[in-house]
């Protein structure tokens, strides 16, 4: 059995700097900045019905998705869960068609056949958007294996939560994902929380990122407040994966600000411990770090007008989109 | 008699039922601090503490499979699936374990389980979390399978599932939580399996259906009436073992018969009560016998292809009209 | 024309196609370095190397999973289950990411990819590994299911799953892989989906069966012959698509219809094929369709249990005299 | 996470020799003695057609059973795998009733209805006897949890082969039982094969006994060569559990000196392979201990031929019942 050199499974002094340019980081602050509009404005649509079903957010979690995918190239794949909106984002899919998805409209991503829970892009490399807890994990295995099998040089990346490590499919994929040496990154964004159940009641052990250790699989574990610092960590995992084909098993631990999903008020949780991590928002933390690094205020105005106008523009569109009206020839392939 | 909602009533057979017999527990995801993704489990956990009623986390094939092995060992486990999709995750330990026991152990071991939860089609989750898996767990001896329509026939089924000694599978309707209905209080309600119930009599045609569909066939119903057509609407309640008898004699009857179900169409549960109501009055019938199903496609998100897709009560209207050779 | 098993014609098939296609490769446990547990995959490892012929530990679920995702992204994987009671434990791979990709990502991504394997009751191997889980799987739309006889459908339909470009559960006829048939040499075989096939044709009666099942049809077929009783044979081969045409061609011929499957009763695919044959020509039958099903039991381990849990000939026969009233 | 001080990961030093006495093991060869000898019973029976299906013999590997269950009272609970004919004998089941049930005879364990891979005896709290590879720990696990709700101080046993340790099964139970901390003892016989696969070909990492550690569980790890080394060594486990309600995962290295199942002429291996575990016989050894501890040779053949009749008489008793003649009556219990 052999762990790389490389990992560190401590969470970091989450103050410490990890170094980039305004080049880098506000796009990426951008990106941030636009998925959260995006949830608020889904957030806003579900209050007013537009929105129906299941609608979980990542608010609070932003730097996760885009910080990882930001490692990424256009032709590797990215594989989510039910809460993916964001890495759907990340991984360039406009507002515009995630949001009148999630309207149920015909222009929808996936044509109001998804909804939320089920985004998907084959363009952008984006595969799903997986409402089955673990069930995604051996399909990101999967695209990595075809990687592999093609010697294409793409990687997968699996993004999934800390109440996912206790199921069969993580355990499967990640059992494979080893054996066969996957270029595969699997990502537990460890948001302290399955639903109201927090990781002292689900986990035996509240590190998932150990789970890689009896596989010999390298691992790593940080937390997700520094997008920069998302970026970096997992783009050293990409890079194994994609030169030596290993896979990694990686954690984060982030927080998400609003419940489970819209139904849910949280109320398993304290004010102050919300409150603290909204101090802790990665979305405030790289604003303040672009000040630092020079932008101006005006710039990061220009920002967030055009990030603001984007959303504002995809909720229009998603209100004056038609209605889906097809279902049949969506069932099999002819 | 008090009207209480479908999700009280589970929740006072569950608490009666726990009163009663210290083997029974409760095991499943948020069912004790969460009170329940449905609030079904609302309070258990505040009366009976963390030993029996025990959050789980998300592993429904160990935690079925812990509720299997408890049971062979004379407990008598409540397992919640957070909704029936979930099953499918651990429908090995139902399937090749809870119902098989009882004879690989040539009658040694006996499984008194409840595996329980919302099923069937919930509003506007994808077709990941909206199907109808009642004709799977049907399919095979060893189990039985309940889905009550009402908050009576609720409370009066489960209980008799919590008391039975073979693994029982009890489909919740997701959709029907809310709904309320008139359940004694005080005494004791257990419902026998195996009997279905006329919950509309009529004369011109049986409309046979369970769990939500109940609700859409009564509907039907009502609007029937108004074109003086007088249906008859059988609960099914108890899918298997399958009241065939009071199936039979309701058609034969009205001499005509409407299944409807809002599964998927091909193997569905509908076409085994089709054949079994064709065998045991062919004769009585004076139509070919309808179903009416939902469409033959995973369930779709927007709102207006959902309920497209899904039997509507115009459906049955539709259908019964056809069977009466009235279109 | 050469005459070769079952186990040898599906061999061909999927040699065939992974000369074809180079984006075709079998994953399963025992299927490589073991040449297979039932020997299907013989010599496919030497030919095709590790690469494309993969050993898979014991992980049903992982590697099921693996297949969808790499069919995903245009690879054609055909996925071995050792048996398919151990797809109990993958199902919800094949029931929620399977069949339903191409629908959920709105038609964007299609998974072209074949779960194959043996299923129905084998030899004395007890009840967790002898089961036809076949109503399950014909259950879900998004999926096709395919259930060869012969060797010569056995190959046909395997090089047509293999080039189908959605999700197809193929279930091999456990005690069929050593039966022969003749399989053409040389030519391209390929036998499309949704088409029954009349294995034997008959006046009288007509005996609808599929797998294994047809093999006793067509025995008992041969038995009523010596009493005059000349009984149509017709094999279902694709479950879904399900060609209700020729079936009912053939029924509106004789007028009279018995179901032949080794499966449960309760739901069972005959359920099913009884009600669309019931509809597409009530006028036709002459006696109601009986059905020949199992027992409705876990299969017993002793020979003499076993054989009397599954449908014989003799059940086959009987059940003709019942729908021929001549007992 | 904590892992107790008494772990020892690799396996021992085989010639190691650990104290015990005739008493101690005289019943013990007796026992692996006579499952050696129903085993062979068995396997000519199937050659006689006799017994049908798949018959899965353990011979060589009868010290983990034997050594493991000697450290259990009758109350705690076994459950096992399709190869636990061994397993059933050690808790106490009788040679007549396991061999009729081979025979599919209504004087079988089970009445002719489970077979080979289904026995099961409540009297004797052998709970099974299963078929799908790793689907009995959540079982096991669950069987320990009525003996924590009940607090009646039982342990549950569960045996599987190191194959299982890659299935969804497996995990969820391995982390159910860390989590809630169920007096089970999960036993891993790695007999280096899962049918035809080699460990290295199916397990990313080759030390099973390592998984318990990202669950903080108790493991441990050596040999099952010497019947008395099994035997304290889980009962170290099993005393862990009775006191402390801790589970532990154990890894025994062994061998199958047959092919998997009857019909696997077991070809991936090499005759020296097979030879040198051979040489390890844990009978021959046991037996030689037995001399080295002063028992004569007339009291071994004594023994040898007790063992002998009483196999003989269940070869006898099985041959000679009835045919297996109901099954109705045990679908559903009334
Ligand atoms: C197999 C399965 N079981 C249960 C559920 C219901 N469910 C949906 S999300 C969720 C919690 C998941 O928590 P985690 O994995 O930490 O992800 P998070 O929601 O925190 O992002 C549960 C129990 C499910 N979707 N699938
Ligand atoms: C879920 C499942 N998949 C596949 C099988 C077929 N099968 C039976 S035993 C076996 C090998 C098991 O190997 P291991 O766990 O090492 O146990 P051993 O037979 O060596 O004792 C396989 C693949 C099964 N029974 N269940
Ligand atoms: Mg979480
Ligand atoms: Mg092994």
């Amino acid at each position: 059995m052999s762990t790389p050199e490389s990992v560190r499974v401590e969470p970091d002094d989450p103050s410490e700097l990890v170094e980039t340019t305004v080049e880098e980081l506000a796009p990426l602050y951008r990106q941030m900045l636009a998925i959260r509009r995006l949830e608020e404005a889904s957030a806003k649509a579900y209050s007013q019905g537009k929105i129906g079903g299941f609608l979980h957010l990542i608010i609070g979690q932003e730097a996760v998705c885009v910080g990882a995918i930001a490692a990424l190239t256009p032709d590797d794949y990215v594989v989510a869960t039910y809460r993916e909106h964001g890495h759907a984002y990340a991984k360039g899919v406009p507002a515009r068609p995630i949001l009148a998805e999630l309207y149920g409209k015909k222009t929808g991503l996936v044509k109001g056949l998804g909804g939320s829970m089920h985004l998907f892009d084959k363009e952008k490399n984006f595969l799903g958007g997986y409402g089955i807890v673990g069930g995604h994990v051996p399909i990101a295995a999967g695209a990595a294996f075809a990687a592999k099998y093609r010697g294409d040089g793409r990687v997968a990346l699996c993004f999934f939560g800390e109440g996912a490590s206790t199921i069969g499919g993580f355990a499967e994929g990640l059992a494979l994902a080893a054996l066969w040496k996957l270029p595969v990154v699997l990502i537990c964004e460890n948001n302290q929380y399955s639903m109201g159940t927090p990781t002292y009641r689900s986990l035996a052990v509240e590190d998932v990122s150990l789970r890689a250790l009896a596989h010999g699989m390298a691992r790593d574990r940080f937390d997700g407040d520094d997008v920069i610092k998302v970026k970096r960590r997992v783009a050293e995992a990409i890079e194994r994966a994609r030169t030596t084909g290993e896979p990694t098993l990686i954690e984060v631990v982030t927080y998400r600000f609003r419940g489970h999903s819209m139904s849910d008020p949280g109320l398993y949780r304290t004010k102050e411990e919300v409150e603290e991590w909204r101090r802790r928002d990665p979305l405030n933390r790289s604003r303040a770090r672009l000040v630092e690094l020079g932008m101006s205020e005006d710039d990061l105005t220009a920002l967030e007008d055009d990030v603001k106008a984007e959303i504002e523009d995809a909720v229009k569109f998603a209100d004056e989109s038609p209605a889906a009206d097809e279902y049949f020839p969506y069932v099999i392939k002819e | 008699m008090p009207v209480i909602s479908y999700r009280e009533a589970l929740n006072q057979a569950m608490r009666e039922e726990m009163e009663r017999d210290a083997s029974v527990f409760i095991m499943g995801e948020e069912v004790g601090h969460y009170n329940g993704a449905y609030k079904v489990t609302q309070g258990l956990l505040q009366r009976f503490s963390e030993r029996r009623v025990i959050d789980a986390p998300i592993a429904e094939m160990g935690f079925a499979g812990v509720g299997v092995g408890a049971a062979m060992v004379g407990l008598r486990p409540i397992i919640e699936f957070m909704t029936f999709n979930f099953s499918l995750v651990a429908i090995d330990q139902i399937v090749n374990n809870a119902a098989k026991i009882y004879q690989m152990s040539g009658g040694q071991f006996n499984v008194p389980i409840v595996f329980r939860g919302p099923g069937g089609p919930a509003v506007q989750v994808g077709s990941q979390h909206s199907q109808a898996l009642e004709s799977f767990y049907a399919h095979v001896p060893g189990l039985k399978v309940v889905m009550p329509s009402t908050a009576y026939d609720a409370k009066g089924l489960l209980k008799t599932a919590i008391r039975d000694d073979n693994p029982v599978v009890f489909i919740e309707g997701e959709t029907l939580y809310n709904t309320t209905w008139d359940v004694p209080d005080g005494e004791e309600l257990l419902i026998p399996f195996g009997k279905a119930d006329v919950k509309r009599e009529g004369s011109d045609i049986t409309l046979i259906a369970w769990s939500k569909m109940v609700w859409t066939c009564l509907e039907a119903a009502k609007q029937l009436e108004a074109d003086g057509i007088n249906a008859e609407v059988v609960d099914v309640r108890s899918l298997r073992p399958l009241d065939v008898d009071t199936l039979a004699n309701s058609v034969t009857k009205t001499g005509r018969c409407v299944i409807v179900e809002v599964g998927w169409p091909v193997s569905g549960f509908g076409a085994e009560v089709a054949y079994q109501v064709q065998r045991a009055c062919l004769d009585a019938l004076d139509a070919p016998i309808e179903r009416v199903t939902s469409d033959d496609v995973p369930m779709p998100y927007a709102k207006n292809l959902e309920d497209e897709v899904q039997p509507q009560v115009k459906d049955v209207v539709a259908a019964v009209r056809r069977a009466l050779y009235l279109d």
